[in-house]
């Protein structure tokens, strides 16, 4: 096995890398017959993993208009022709954000960001420097619609204070913004339920809809989570340890879902 | 029967400056090259773009500062980088821009292509997105409202009917009954939405082999004006079947687009200096570079 | 050449079918490069007439989902199998009537009726006896659809006064109900235009949108006419006799369209 | 993965009296008799069925006394005669009766499918069949309103979902992936509107089947509640590729739909004396009639 590497070399006691963890943690909150939306990356790979596993039948679907694609090449990006590879559906925008995630069946959104706040809104548009000044990277793509309406919105991303900010310079995609319900916003879907970084797993207050943490990664201490968070976060009484990959979930992930470790490296 | 087989030249010729175009392109794939660098040639301006998400297509054209108003859902070139031109148009404000959703546009278009004035949706509550266009030219194109069977709010959003659309396809036949393999995005709204409506093909079949799966068929003769026959029109963007993405060209375009001086280079080296769309071809490393690019049969990459 | 037959005979000077008279006629409404919405039956017979003679890019539809078919049997129905054959195009209600009927670029509707009236107006519904019970025959499907959207309607069906009453016993797809402009009506297509029957060609007075007298077939009296029509009819000036179909129009109905009779018999 | 392969019976017993069903056949083609026959054998009454055009299918359940409310488009058994049942129903009133179209059905099914609560129309208007609707208990289904972009006059709709959809197609996976030959009327939309999607299927095929034409799946499997693996399962009407109409049985059925006692004795002879649907094709003529029936592959009847 590899020696662990990147990620602040926060998990030097074991072999296992922070991305694997993520993956597991990511897998571990789907349930087998769910729909699921993912993005490339992390949350592919975690989608694949729990499919592999717990949830045989979990349906995975391409905001382009793919569903259950097996890619064995690593895609660039949604529209290249690796990520249609074995799909069971080829169709588009207008059947799967439309007849699926506008319909209500798609429990689970799986997202990353740029930027996210204590109330679970992400931006993925633009960042500001120091001075104020804008620099545009995208935009929101099916994030907004995959935010506004999935059962469940998760968020997979590093664990940066700047990344995590008191408050985003683009509100992109809603969570509950202001620490609204979603009914007050007018949204369908209910929000963001977790979000997954290298450090912790994090969850939202019932009452207050704040960020909360959930669980620490091995080796991670509360105040070093605090140090890395933009925002004041709700710590609860008692606080978990992030479960570490399984043998057979971490063959998986090395051996058949990214043997080259283009997303878990 | 009218001849709908026209060159990118030709059918480019019929757009005047000020148009609204759509293309059909999403990031890296079947991106509308050959047409692109024709307007460029021909310096068709001021043209309104609407798309659900931008590519290189787009990006070359804000670069060459042709686009007076933007209405996109985002985009980016996937891993290659961001689309620069775009980005920097829209840090500089150097055109009227709206952002958008994917479904939204989606929708937007399918209104269009079922000629509903409006549509309903359920999304772009509570975020930046509505609050930017309320707040500007494009609140003409957005309104909240009330369900009045269930009381539920929803953002109305008005129809999009581009004047011209752009598809990129993998089969055509003369009359234009095109076929498209792979993921479709938003085609058949963005393309049934418009007033006119063009395709590129990579191959021109006999009707017959549409007539075979006629299931197959997601834009029918009868709303294609023209016909454009050109082979590996999307490079270096990938079709799939047809061939892969030129990720070294990808990443020389990017490198250009950060600056725009280097871009105006990438335009005169891989536009203006061209003719058409073969000589272009032929500085990509013609026909061996686009064996190595041909994709195979099995994976379509 | 066979004997003329059925339509009340009318033809006896020649051997020329009314139906044949009709298909020609509806053919001639039809220019090349327009897109028209058909039934089966006669409208599909001068589509296809209108197809191999003056208008060869005619694009043909059916509600069902059905493009440009060239049947080599004769179909039951619009859902039968053999109204597929060798189409170019397999889709759906949402493509034929969403994304060409309601999008606006269906140039002719061609439908049948149950009964019409001066003003256009069709019952496909049911039909009520003279002591005013009813009977349900069928309803709209997409006559309506077709009536409220086309650029212009054609109506082709037998002329007999029952037919053609003064009021129509269920008004299932408007014309110009009342004489109003179809903008009055709330209604984007133009309405009808012409009405094809056995006896003469009509089409409606642009003032008064009422049915008007365009051509009378050869032999048919405009007394006879007004005898076999419930309401009375606009008389213009002068009306034109209805030309006959020409020596290949025949040739082609006969041998090639529907040479076994079953529309023009 | 769970098993979704279940016999007409079995998904039949899961369905209640009161359910709102949608039926996917059109006329004499690709009609759910095995379903429908097996709702006569369990008689599930009071049932709301919509359609966009009835035929044979709906004939069976309306003259099973078996439905309560009708919303449908219009239909027929094409040229084999009137659908009697459905016609006698409406004239007896014996039932709650709402008359649309064909598109207007399918945009109430689009705006279930897309998770709308309404759609705009710009048909009914000036027509009887929407005078009767605001002057009925359908009146809460129509609304009149004005486009907030450009003042035009709509009728809106509000988005019809059934309880449980059912499509007959000719090809699905064990996971309910459907490809369906020939043309789909609102199927699709149909099917995505409702809360329970069951497909019956002429042949079950590998997934791997599936993902060769992956762009003619129609209907994917994660919506698939049930596959019903019923060969000939539509017949006495046909489906596209496989197999023609029964021109004899329909023609007797009309003689029997005509006047309800001779009705009654056509469901004591083809529906209660059958055990399932393949006693029921024993009586059709068996394999001998099927063989008759059969498609052939170039024409598809």
């Amino acid at each position: 096995m590899p020696v662990t590497e990147g990620t602040k070399g926060r998990h030097a006691q074991s072999d296992i890398r922070a991305t694997e963890i993520m993956a597991a943690a990511g897998a571990r909150e789907l349930h087998d017959g769910e729909v699921v939306v993912v993005g490339l990356g992390l949350p592919e790979v975690a989608s694949v993993l729990a499919k592999r596993t717990h949830a045989p039948s979990l349906a995975t679907l391409l905001e382009t208009g793919v569903m259950n694609p097996r890619p064995k090449d690593t895609p660039v990006g949604l529209p290249d022709s690796r990520s249609f590879y074995g799909a069971t559906c080829l169709s588009g925008f207008l059947d799967v954000m439309g007849m699926n995630l506008h319909r209500g069946v798609v429990d689970v959104g799986f997202l990353g960001a740029l930027e996210l706040d204590r109330y679970g809104n992400i931006n993925t548009t633009l960042v500001k420097d120091d001075s104020g000044k804008v620099r545009y990277v995208n935009g929101s793509a099916g994030g907004n619609d995959v935010a506004s309406l999935a059962k469940r919105v998760i968020v997979i991303m590093r664990h940066e204070k700047r990344k995590l900010p008191l408050a985003v310079a683009y509100l992109t995609s809603p969570g509950f913004v202001g620490g609204r319900s979603r009914q007050e916003l007018h949204l369908r879907g209910g929000g963001p339920s977790r979000v997954i970084t290298d450090m912790a797993v994090l969850g939202f207050d019932a009452a207050t809809h704040a960020m909360s943490v959930l669980s620490l990664h091995p080796g991670v201490g509360l105040e070093e989570l605090k140090a890395n968070t933009g925002f004041p976060l709700h710590i609860p009484n008692e606080i978990a340890t992030t479960p570490l990959p399984t043998a057979e979930e971490l063959r998986l992930l090395r051996e058949e879902i990214d043997p080259t470790g283009v997303h878990l490296k | 029967m009218a001849n709908k087989l026209k060159s990118a030249a030709e059918v480019v010729q019929s757009i005047p400056s000020g148009t609204h175009i759509a293309l059909g392109g999403f990031a890296i794939a079947r991106n509308l090259i050959a047409v692109v660098h024709e307007l460029i040639r021909q310096q068709k301006g001021d043209l309104t773009l609407s798309q659900g998400v931008v590519g290189l297509e787009t990006d070359l054209l804000v670069g060459a500062g042709l686009v007076g108003h933007l209405i996109m859902g985002g985009g980016s070139l996937d891993r290659f980088g961001p689309a620069h031109c775009v980005n920097r148009a829209r840090e500089t404000k150097s055109l009227r821009y709206e952002d958008y959703t994917s479904l939204s546009i989606c929708f937007r278009y399918l209104a269009g292509a079922l000629g509903l004035s409006y549509m309903p949706i359920k999304v772009l509550f509570a975020s930046e997105i509505l609050e930017r266009l309320e707040a500007g030219p494009g609140a003409s194109d957005v309104k909240r409202s009330t369900c009045p069977f269930t009381g539920e709010e929803y953002v109305l959003l008005r129809a999009l009917t581009p004047d011209v659309s752009f598809v990129h396809v993998q089969i055509a036949d003369r009359d234009g009954n095109c076929q498209i393999n792979g993921a479709r995005w938003a085609n058949e709204e963005q393309a049934k939405a418009a007033r006119r409506l063009i395709v590129v093909t990579e191959q021109i079949v006999p009707t017959e082999f549409i007539q075979r799966s006629p299931e197959r068929t997601i834009i029918p003769g009868h709303r294609v004006e023209a016909v454009i026959h050109q082979p590996y029109g999307a490079l270096p963007t990938c079709v799939h079947g047809c061939y892969d993405y030129d990720a070294d060209h990808l990443r020389l375009y990017v490198e250009h687009a950060k600056e725009p001086e280097r871009f105006k280079k990438y335009l005169e080296n891989f536009v203006f200096s061209c003719r058409d769309h073969w000589e272009y071809l032929e500085k990509l490393g013609g026909l061996p570079r686009i064996e190595e690019l041909r994709a195979d049969p099995i994976s379509g990459y």
